[in-house]
């Protein structure tokens, strides 16, 4: 089974890993490089390099306003039209990248974080602990993400960290499951007890057996979980809890754009195809990752 | 007598990573109306593949007939469609997998999945389909089987799965009945009744069998010719009596040595067919057994020999065994281990008193609390230097036993002494350091070994534990632990995704010793391996046990196993001790119903000596009940009024032994 | 399936009017207490006033005949019109006029309308057509501000039945009357049938020509234009500037626009707080800004860039005076800064002391009327001086709070109104309101606003007022950015629709011809 | 029965854990509801006044039984801007938003269902390929643009479909369409997923064993274990969508939940929110206690 896109602020992938987590070994499925994937590779490729270099792409800087060139259709000058501000659509997605990238890997690293913890504590401890953590995270699961994200968000307030801590928080316990299940899972497995009957301690254990076979699950959750970040990001810029600044995410400029499409198509239409895309980038590379990486695949 | 089913040369191959992949080569195989033919061959050998190229379900498992053809009645099977196939299937020949855990739909009840096969083929309307299959749950001896028919496959025991798997099967009254492996997940008592089953409807029907197996014993018993396969190969084909008589391929008698039987004497070292099975992938030229072959010459390595009628015998080798075979024979070639160390009597290493175990079942909240008593008050004692063996069928508590030994788990109630200590008594730390004397040898020798750690790290694992070592006296100590085992020293950095399945429990037995631990557990520490490693892996157990003074707690099912291994044998129960004593007194004179059923159970590699098999009826009852009487009284020929209100207690015997019966045998 | 899109499903007289409610679905017609201007616009439909007011900014008679004033200009008699009754039975008469004003001025309720009174200390039933009101002080601004949806004139009796929840079931005495609401989605008034009472301005006297006037809240800008391009609705309001152009070429549709009476929306710098209390830091921010680019680039062309704190029309509006006044001057920007001891940083923004100069943007209203592009705009350009604007996005309570405490540095607003003495509100700390983006305490300013409020002359009050601009101006409490210029497109079937002298859409007279 | 029980037991302890998170989150949303409520010019003694009046001025625990108290009896409040009663409201909004989830989610399972089996069984070739690429491409964009294409092409290209307003059957083709298309492509994954998963089991070869045609095999045991991820995965999507309904109110102009925690959100109407996420969470508990039991009625194996 593999995990797929979906639209932000998706729960249901995270059901499949957990479902993936429990499993038992299977035999691996077939590396199979097809060219969706190479694709895929370099749309993710492009996004981070320009994520981590914008200045050597863009033509323009991101500030550049040019009011003589407002809402100029896709020219030379102009690659991908400008805005209404008169500024290269092309460079703003080039810039945009890695604030939309901060958001989304950033989200992901804290819901990783604060979930993985949660979800290891949870699993590998058991019992009582396991029980209470569970109910407090099927509480925070019972408000639909979106709301949880709008909630939060106002309380504190929008800026780029706040916006990345709401995202990271609200996708917490959805992490601490998949990781609970894995942890669950693999804490059962024979070498885990052999361990134990050798006479080592829980932590030895958790550090040198257990956090390791997380580790392919969790860059695929990472993976995703990026994307997932990306498209919340967007819709908190639609909903108003956006971040107003020089170099906008993607979803700003999607949300800028949106009331321009009928004059001017380009502006939303190519920073709405750039999350789409990346995202399902992100998503096939996730799921190809996560063949990849199986253990149960060496274990088998 | 014609044939019912011909398979002409036959060839398949799965499309892998690195291209196809041949698994089976030229297979030749013949069977009549009526007979009974088992194929036997080690893991991977191709029989699985053989079944499935016969049903043309190969084809959805990736692989496809490259070449031959499957004569069947009128048809070549090899060239059906998909469609026409499924005409067939089901009707004119009945398929029994391995696994009735997984065989079953577990979301419909066993009625409607026998009922659905009555309206596909024999096109009987829903009740009369309904009737039909509460007549074959009879005839399979499910009891009540109105009932039954509206249960769903988790409700059902093993034992009865499978006996639905036949009746499926069976629906049809097909002339040809695939079975693959359909006693492997079972007990033995379990297993003879299956076979039972088989054989009787057999009797009844006429229909032909193509019974798929690893086990020499059970081809002994129910076949009349056997075929033996080694690396999609087809080595031997010959009538039963012939094939164990005069086992002529090296392969066929290097299996038959391998097996442990009744006749083996316990100071005996095990044969065993040195190397492991070849890689499909990249086969060997010429014979693919020469590599293995203490006959083969240059011949052998550079071209195939095929197959050719000998005596009654079809065998391929260019050298094969004209000699008759003998349980003599085979003993007189065995090298004797070194003597064992004689245990004392009185020294207990490990004592474990009134020890209970109960789990608790499902979540135990707003709800009544059933518990599953898989151990329910053991005592026993463990001297130094002895080897005691546990047997008892599945669930029976012999895994929980071993884990509560080494406190891997808190009893419930009782307590287990170690050296005169009481393990409870232990906190964490001191329990940890106490492991260090007592270590684990787990079934799994996939699973009970990270893939991620280097072979070597894994076997210093316990070493950074517990010793403080340098890095170079780790590595000292884990080159002399490998090299224990029989593993080339240099292998610490490899990692286990290449290792064969006994080469791993090699690994896993390097670390169990790493420590020098004077009490080993080892649960069905060779279960999982094929016959011919698993008699590797015992030997180097015996050696290790010899060289170490060990003791050893062995785990096992394999009643032959146990009893060579073993010094004294206890035998298990629904979690209670019902039998305990010197091996061979317990194993071949056993005084409890249940152990005697359990020897009646073994199906012996001699087809001289079938017996009727079904030495027990019923089905091992839940663990969940709170019991009144003798656990056994529902299986028990001797159960009386006193088995049904006592429960009965262990009691010493003479020579050592004691049993927990009413009326010992 | 085009006929079902079409507006109404089929009832020829019934017209849709897609307005921008922003994205809020609170509801309630309360004239007396909502500053919103989306449910004004629709309140005006529901509600008459006491007055109109006249295209020359003038007043004249509405649901009041006529009215004397005395001569300390303190007393007004109302003599009211006749036959006037509301839509649940009950007569306007000089009670029900004095229940409105007791309303406003009640002890216990805090009422957003109550400013518009001024001084208004009570009132007297001489008639029953005549009420004396009576005002503690003189306050020119009354007559207009009775003009204003804000003092329309509700049911008394609806009132006391609906208590607390008056607001949900509105009654007034307006061409249309309130039928039903749902809650964010849409707002249903159907005909008034015994209507007779519109003002002078209207084009006929008679009851409204349409059976059904139908809002429907549509916040999503590109969405109101396409339901107005699919006939989903017959009118949509606030058309964005981008659509605004093509819209006006189209010979399908017909674009009304009128000038909003408010004051013109205006960033203010929080004048006391450092460094931004210091005039000439405030003039340097203020130098630094091209406004005639950002309004002519963000509004494309549609609206006029704004001087002066009142829009144009307004009486006593400075807008001629200050046009002109001053010039976008980057280098005198800079020069200013660097003499007050802001030096550019590493990154070019300047520092003092180890402070950055930095102005935290507080808002509260998202990207309405493209206001946040307006900030994003003067972000680059402050930034050209070395200045680093922030956007802090909150809601409107935080807003508020913040505001209240002082702590913010710059915010921007509008606020419609008839009268210049909305900018009390603004500056005059006694009459401040809680939207108010100023925090200043100017006594010259109070002053002249105290003095203008109460000033009977017309030319002499216009002349406050003007000064007031001025100072505004010069001290930098605001720098006015557009006029807006409010907006309605309509599909050519529809004929009839108004705008208001104020700016607010009439539908009294509207009918859908036939195709 | 008693499964039942147990499971609304726990369903009711996660309802109230979820009011206390409410409560505590919104107790910690800055600015004073007092001086909302109060309106513009509100002397301070009227905003302290009404800040008794809610009872703002009690510490956290005593607001917090208070607030129970007014929970166990069915009273939500009043919302601080309109004065209205809270339950009312959002009872009369509640029709709207569950017409929506429920239709979109119709949508999405029987897209979802059909496609995913399509997929599996061409597993591989074209046609797998382009429902895979089309039903992702749809999932991963962000969902107000998705409504506003499908706005401007239906309703003001082709003039087919109404844009907004929460009137007839065609006033929610869009909005559903919207939702339940976006949410199809998840369940499309897992459905073919699961299948490819299933058809992989090895009763399935019993099945084919048995002679069964493929047809039958795929669609009356294939489905129905490849079913129960796909229901886990269904609920957390309607309770998704139950979030999702936020963007879709807004932008089809539709009224609903969505609309009203948008509103009261920004201007801090805590009554309302606390309502209207309790509402939400209700109903998103309401759901998965039904995917819970669901499973029971498909999968006899499972007991809790
Ligand atoms: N679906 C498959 N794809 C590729 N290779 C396969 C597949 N199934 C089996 N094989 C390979 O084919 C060979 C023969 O397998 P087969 O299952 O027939 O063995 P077997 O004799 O039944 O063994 P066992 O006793 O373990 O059941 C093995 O090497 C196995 O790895
Ligand atoms: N952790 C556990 N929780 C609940 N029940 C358990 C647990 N471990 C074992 N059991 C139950 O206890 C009983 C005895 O199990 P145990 O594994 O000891 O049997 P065994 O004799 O080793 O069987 P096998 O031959 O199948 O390995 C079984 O019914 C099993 O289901
Ligand atoms: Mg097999
Ligand atoms: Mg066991």
């Amino acid at each position: 089974m593999t995990l797929h896109a979906q639209q932000a602020p998706s729960r249901a992938w995270f059901v499949h890993q957990e479902a993936e987590a429990a499993k038992q070994p299977k035999p691996r499925l077939q590396w199979r490089v097809d060219p969706f994937m190479i694709v895929a590779g370099l749309i993710a490729t492009a996004a981070l390099l320009w994520a981590l270099a914008p200045g050597w792409f863009a033509p323009f800087a991101p500030t550049d306003m040019d009011p003589q060139a407002i809402l100029q259709a896709p020219s030379h000058t102009h690659l991908l039209g400008s805005d209404h501000m008169g500024r290269d659509v092309f460079s703003l997605i080039i810039y945009g990248a890695r604030q939309s990238m901060m958001v989304g890997v950033g989200s992901a690293v804290i819901s990783l974080l604060i979930g993985g913890f949660i979800g290891l504590v949870a699993g590998y401890l058991g019992g009582a602990v396991d029980l209470v953590t569970m109910r407090l995270i099927d509480i925070w699961l019972s408000v639909p993400s979106t709301l949880l994200v709008i909630i939060i968000a106002t309380a504190l307030r929008p800026n780029l960290g706040n916006v990345i801590l709401t995202i990271g928080l609200v996708f917490a316990p959805h992490v601490a499951r998949v990781m609970r299940s894995l942890v669950l899972s693999i804490k059962s497995r024979p070498f885990v007890e052999a361990s134990r009957a050798i006479g080592s301690s829980h932590l030895s254990i958790i550090l040198r057996h257990i956090l390791p076979h997380t580790l392919s699950q969790v860059l695929v959750t990472l993976t995703l979980q990026v994307a997932f970040g990306m498209l919340m990001g967007a819709m908190m810029s639609f909903i108003g809890l956006g971040v107003v600044q020089d170099r906008p995410d993607w979803g700003f400029l999607l949300n800028q754009g949106r009331s321009y499409l009928t004059t001017a198509w380009w502006f939303a239409t190519f920073p709405g195809l750039a999350i789409t895309l990346l995202v399902i980038s992100l998503n096939t590379l996730g799921e190809a990752l996560r063949r990849r990486l199986d253990p149960r695949g060496k274990a088998a | 007598m014609t044939d019912l089913l011909a398979i002409k040369s036959l060839s398949v191959a799965f499309s892998a990573r690195t291209g196809p992949m041949q698994v089976l080569d030229a297979v030749d195989l013949k069977i009549a109306a009526g007979e009974t033919v088992c194929l036997v061959g080690e893991s991977g050998s191709g029989k699985t593949a053989t079944a499935m190229s016969v049903m043309r379900l190969i084809d959805f498992k990736g692989g496809a007939i490259t070449d031959g053809a499957v004569q069947f009645d009128r048809h070549n099977l090899a060239a059906l469609s998909q469609r026409e196939m499924s005409v067939l299937r089901g009707r004119r020949i009945g398929l029994v997998f391995q696994e009735p855990m997984t065989a079953l739909d577990p979301l419909f009840t066993v009625g409607q999945q026998i009922a659905e096969v009555l309206i596909r083929h024999r096109k009987l309307s829903r009740a009369a389909s309904r009737k039909a299959a509460i007549s074959l749950l009879d005839r399979v001896r499910i009891p009540d089987p109105e009932q039954r028919i509206d249960q769903f496959p988790h409700q059902l025991s093993g034992g009865m799965r499978q006996r639905v798997m036949v009746a499926i099967a069976l629906a049809c009254e097909p002339k040809l009945l695939i079975a693959d492996e359909p006693t492997t997940a079972l007990d033995v008592t379990i297993q003879a009744q299956i076979l039972q089953l088989l054989k009787d409807i057999q009797a009844e029907t006429g229909m032909a069998m193509l019974l798929i197996t690893h086990d020499l014993g059970v081809a002994a018993t129910m076949a009349d010719r056997v075929v033996v396969m080694y690396a999609g190969r087809i080595v031997e084909n010959a009538p039963a009596a012939t094939l164990f008589a005069r086992p002529a391929h090296p392969y066929t008698r290097g299996l038959l040595r391998s097996v442990v039987t009744k006749g083996l004497a316990r100071n005996e070292r095990l044969y065993s067919i040195e190397g492991s099975i070849p890689d499909l992938a990249d086969p060997p030229s010429g014979c693919r057994f020469h590599a293995r072959c203490p006959r083969a010459g240059l011949q052998c390595r550079v071209a195939q020999p095929p197959l050719e009628l000998q005596g009654k015998s079809l065998v391929a080798c260019w050298r094969p065994h004209e000699e008759p075979f003998t349980q003599a024979a085979l003993t007189g070639r065995v090298i004797s281990v070194a003597e064992p160390v004689r245990p004392s009597d009185d020294a207990a290493l490990a004592r474990v008193v009134a020890l209970k175990k109960h789990y608790p079942l499902g979540r135990a909240w707003l709800g009544s609390r059933s518990v599953v008593r898989a151990v329910d008050g053991v005592s026993l004692e463990i001297r130094r230097g002895e080897t005691l063996g546990i047997i008892g069928e599945s669930g029976s508590g012999k895994s929980t036993l071993g884990r509560l030994l080494l406190h891997l788990e808190r009893p419930t109630s009782g307590h287990v002494e170690f050296d005169g200590q009481n393990l409870s008594d232990h906190d964490t730390r001191s329990l940890r350091a106490a492991r260090r004397h007592m270590q684990m040898i787990f079934q799994d020798p996939y699973g009970s070994i990270d893939p991620r750690w280097s072979i070597g790290d894994t076997i210093a694992e316990p070493l950074t534990v517990h010793a403080k070592l340098t890095g170079d006296e780790r590595r000292q100590r884990v080159r002399e632990l490998l090299d224990q085992v029989g593993l080339d020293p240099n292998w610490a950095t490899r990692h286990p995704h290449n290792l064969s399945g006994g080469q791993r429990q090699r690994v896993a037995i390097a670390r169990a010793i790493a420590l020098n631990p004077r009490l080993i557990v080892a649960d069905e520490a060779v279960s999982a391996l094929d016959v011919s490693v698993r008699a590797q892996v015992i030997n180097l157990l015996q050696d290790i046990k010899a060289r170490l003074g060990l003791t050893y707690l062995f785990i096992g099912h394999e009643l032959n196993l146990v009893r060579h291994i073993s010094d004294r044998v206890g035998v298990m129960y629904l979690g209670r001790l019902v039998e305990i004593g010197p091996a061979d007194a317990v194993l071949r004179r056993p005084v409890h119903p249940y152990t005697k059923a359990l020897v009646a159970a073994i199906p012996e590699p001699d087809p001289a000596r079938r017996a009727s098999m079904a030495a027990l009826d019923g089905e091992i009852p839940a663990l969940i009940a709170q019991f009144q009487g003798c656990r056994f009284q529902n299986r028990c020929p001797a159960a009386s009024a006193l088995c049904r209100e006592a429960e009965p207690e262990l009691t010493a015997l003479t020579g050592g032994r004691a049993v927990a019966c009413h009326h010992p045998v | 399936g085009l006929q079902r899109t079409k507006a109404g499903g089929g009832a020829r007289d019934e017209l849709v009017v897609a307005y921008d409610g922003t994205s809020s679905s609170r509801f309630g017609l309360d004239p007396h207490n909502s500053g919103f201007a989306p449910l004004n616009r629709v309140m005006r439909s529901i509600y008459d006033n006491l007055t109109v007011l006249l295209p020359d900014q003038s007043v004249g008679p509405w649901l009041a005949e006529s009215w004397e004033v005395s001569p300390d200009r303190t007393r007004y008699d109302f003599k009211l019109r006749h036959g006037v009754k509301f839509h649940d039975g009950t007569v306007f008469d000089a009670a029900a006029l004095k229940a409105n004003f007791d309303r406003l001025v009640g002890p216990n309720t805090v009422l957003y309308s109550r400013r518009s009174l001024g001084p208004y200390l009570s009132s007297e039933v001489i008639a029953a057509d005549r009420l004396r009101v009576t005002l503690k002080r003189p306050f020119t601004p009354f007559l207009r501000n009775l003009s204003m949806t804000k003092l329309s004139i509700v049911s008394p009796t609806a009132v006391k039945k609906g208590g607390k929840l008056y607001a949900q079931k509105p009654v007034g005495t307006g061409p249309f009357r309130f039928i039903g609401v749902t809650p964010g989605a849409e707002i249903r008034l159907e005909r008034n049938p015994d209507y007779r009472w519109a003002p002078s301005t209207a084009a006929h006297a008679g009851p409204a020509k349409l059976q059904k006037l139908t809002f429907k809240n549509v916040p999503e800008e590109s969405t109101r234009v396409a339901v107005l391009r699919s006939g989903q609705a017959h009118v949509a309001d606030l058309i964005p500037p981008q659509d605004l152009l093509g819209l006006k070429k189209d010979p399908a549709i017909r674009v009304l626009e009128k000038e909003l009476l408010n004051t013109n929306y205006s960033l203010a710098l929080n004048a006391t707080r450092a460094p931004w209390n210091d005039p000439d830091i405030r003039l340097a921010v203020k130098l630094s800004l091209d406004i005639n680019t950002i309004v002519r680039v963000v509004y494309l062309g549609t609206l006029p860039r704004a001087w002066s704190a009142l829009s144009p029309s307004m009486f006593g509006s400075a807008e001629k005076i200050l046009t002109d006044s001053w010039t976008y001057d980057l280098a005198r920007a800079k020069e200013i800064l660097t003499q007050k001891g802001w030096v550019p940083g590493p990154d070019g923004i300047r520092i003092k002391d180890g402070k950055r100069l930095t102005i935290d943007f507080l808002d509260a209203q998202g990207n309405r009327e493209k206001r946040l592009d307006v900030v994003q705009f003067a972000r680059r350009q402050l930034a050209a001086s070395g200045i680093d604007l922030t956007v802090d996005s909150v809601s409107t309570g935080i807003w508020m709070n913040r505001i209240r405490s002082g702590d913010y540095d710059m915010t921007g607003g509008a606020s419609f109104d008839s009268d210049p003495d909305i900018l009390r509100s603004f500056y005059s700390p006694a009459a401040r309101s809680a939207f108010a983006s100023m925090r200043v305490v100017d006594p010259q300013l109070i002053a002249w606003l105290d003095a203008a409020a109460e000033e009977g002359d017309e030319a002499k009050r216009a002349e406050f007022y003007h000064q007031v601009q001025r100072r505004i101006d010069q001290q930098v409490y605001a720098i006015p950015i557009y006029v807006l210029i409010y907006n309605l497109a309509t599909a050519s079937q529809v004929k009839g629709v108004t705008l208001d002298a104020h700016g607010f859409p009439e539908f009294h007279g509207a009918w859908l011809e036939a195709a | 029965m008693a499964y039942v029980l147990k499971r609304l037991a726990a369903a009711a302890l996660v309802v109230f854990g979820t009011v206390t998170l409410v409560f505590l989150i919104l107790y910690a949303l800055p600015g004073d509801p007092a001086s909302l409520i109060a309106g513009d010019d509100a002397p301070p003694a009227v905003i302290a006044r009404i800040r008794i009046q809610l009872g703002a001025d009690q510490p956290l625990w005593a607001q917090y039984l208070y607030y129970l108290h007014g929970l166990v009896t069915g009273d939500l409040g009043r919302s601080f801007l309109t004065g209205e009663p809270v339950f009312g409201r959002l009872a009369a909004q509640l029709p709207a938003t569950l017409e929506l989830t429920f239709l979109s989610a119709g949508v999405a399972i029987v897209l979802g269902v059909l496609l995913g089996v399509l997929s599996a069984v061409h597993r591989g070739d074209w046609i797998d390929n382009l429902i895979q690429t089309i039903t992702m491409t749809f999932t991963s964009m962000p969902e107000f643009w998705r409504g506003i294409l499908l706005i401007l092409i239906f309703s003001v290209w082709l003039h087919w479909l109404p844009a907004i307003g929460n009137g007839d059957l065609a006033q929610l083709v869009l909005p559903v369409a919207c939702m339940g298309v976006g949410h199809a492509g998840v369940l499309t994954r897992t459905v073919r997923n699961n299948v490819l998963e299933v058809i992989e089991e090895p009763f399935v070869a019993t099945l084919r064993g048995k002679g069964l045609l493929e047809g039958a095999i795929l669609y009356r045991h294939v489905l129905r274990s490849a079913l129960i991820p796909v229901i886990t995965t269904f609920g957390m999507l309607v309770s998704q969508m139950l979030g999702g309904v936020v963007v879709i109110e807004t932008l089809f102009a539709r009224q609903g939940l969505g609309r009203i925690i948008a509103e009261s959100v920004g201007s801090k109407d805590i009554p309302m929110i606390q309502g209207a996420v309790l509402f939400a969470a209700l109903l998103s508990v309401t759901i998965t206690v039904l995917v819970d039991l669901s499973y029971r009625w498909i999968d006899p194996r499972i007991t809790l």
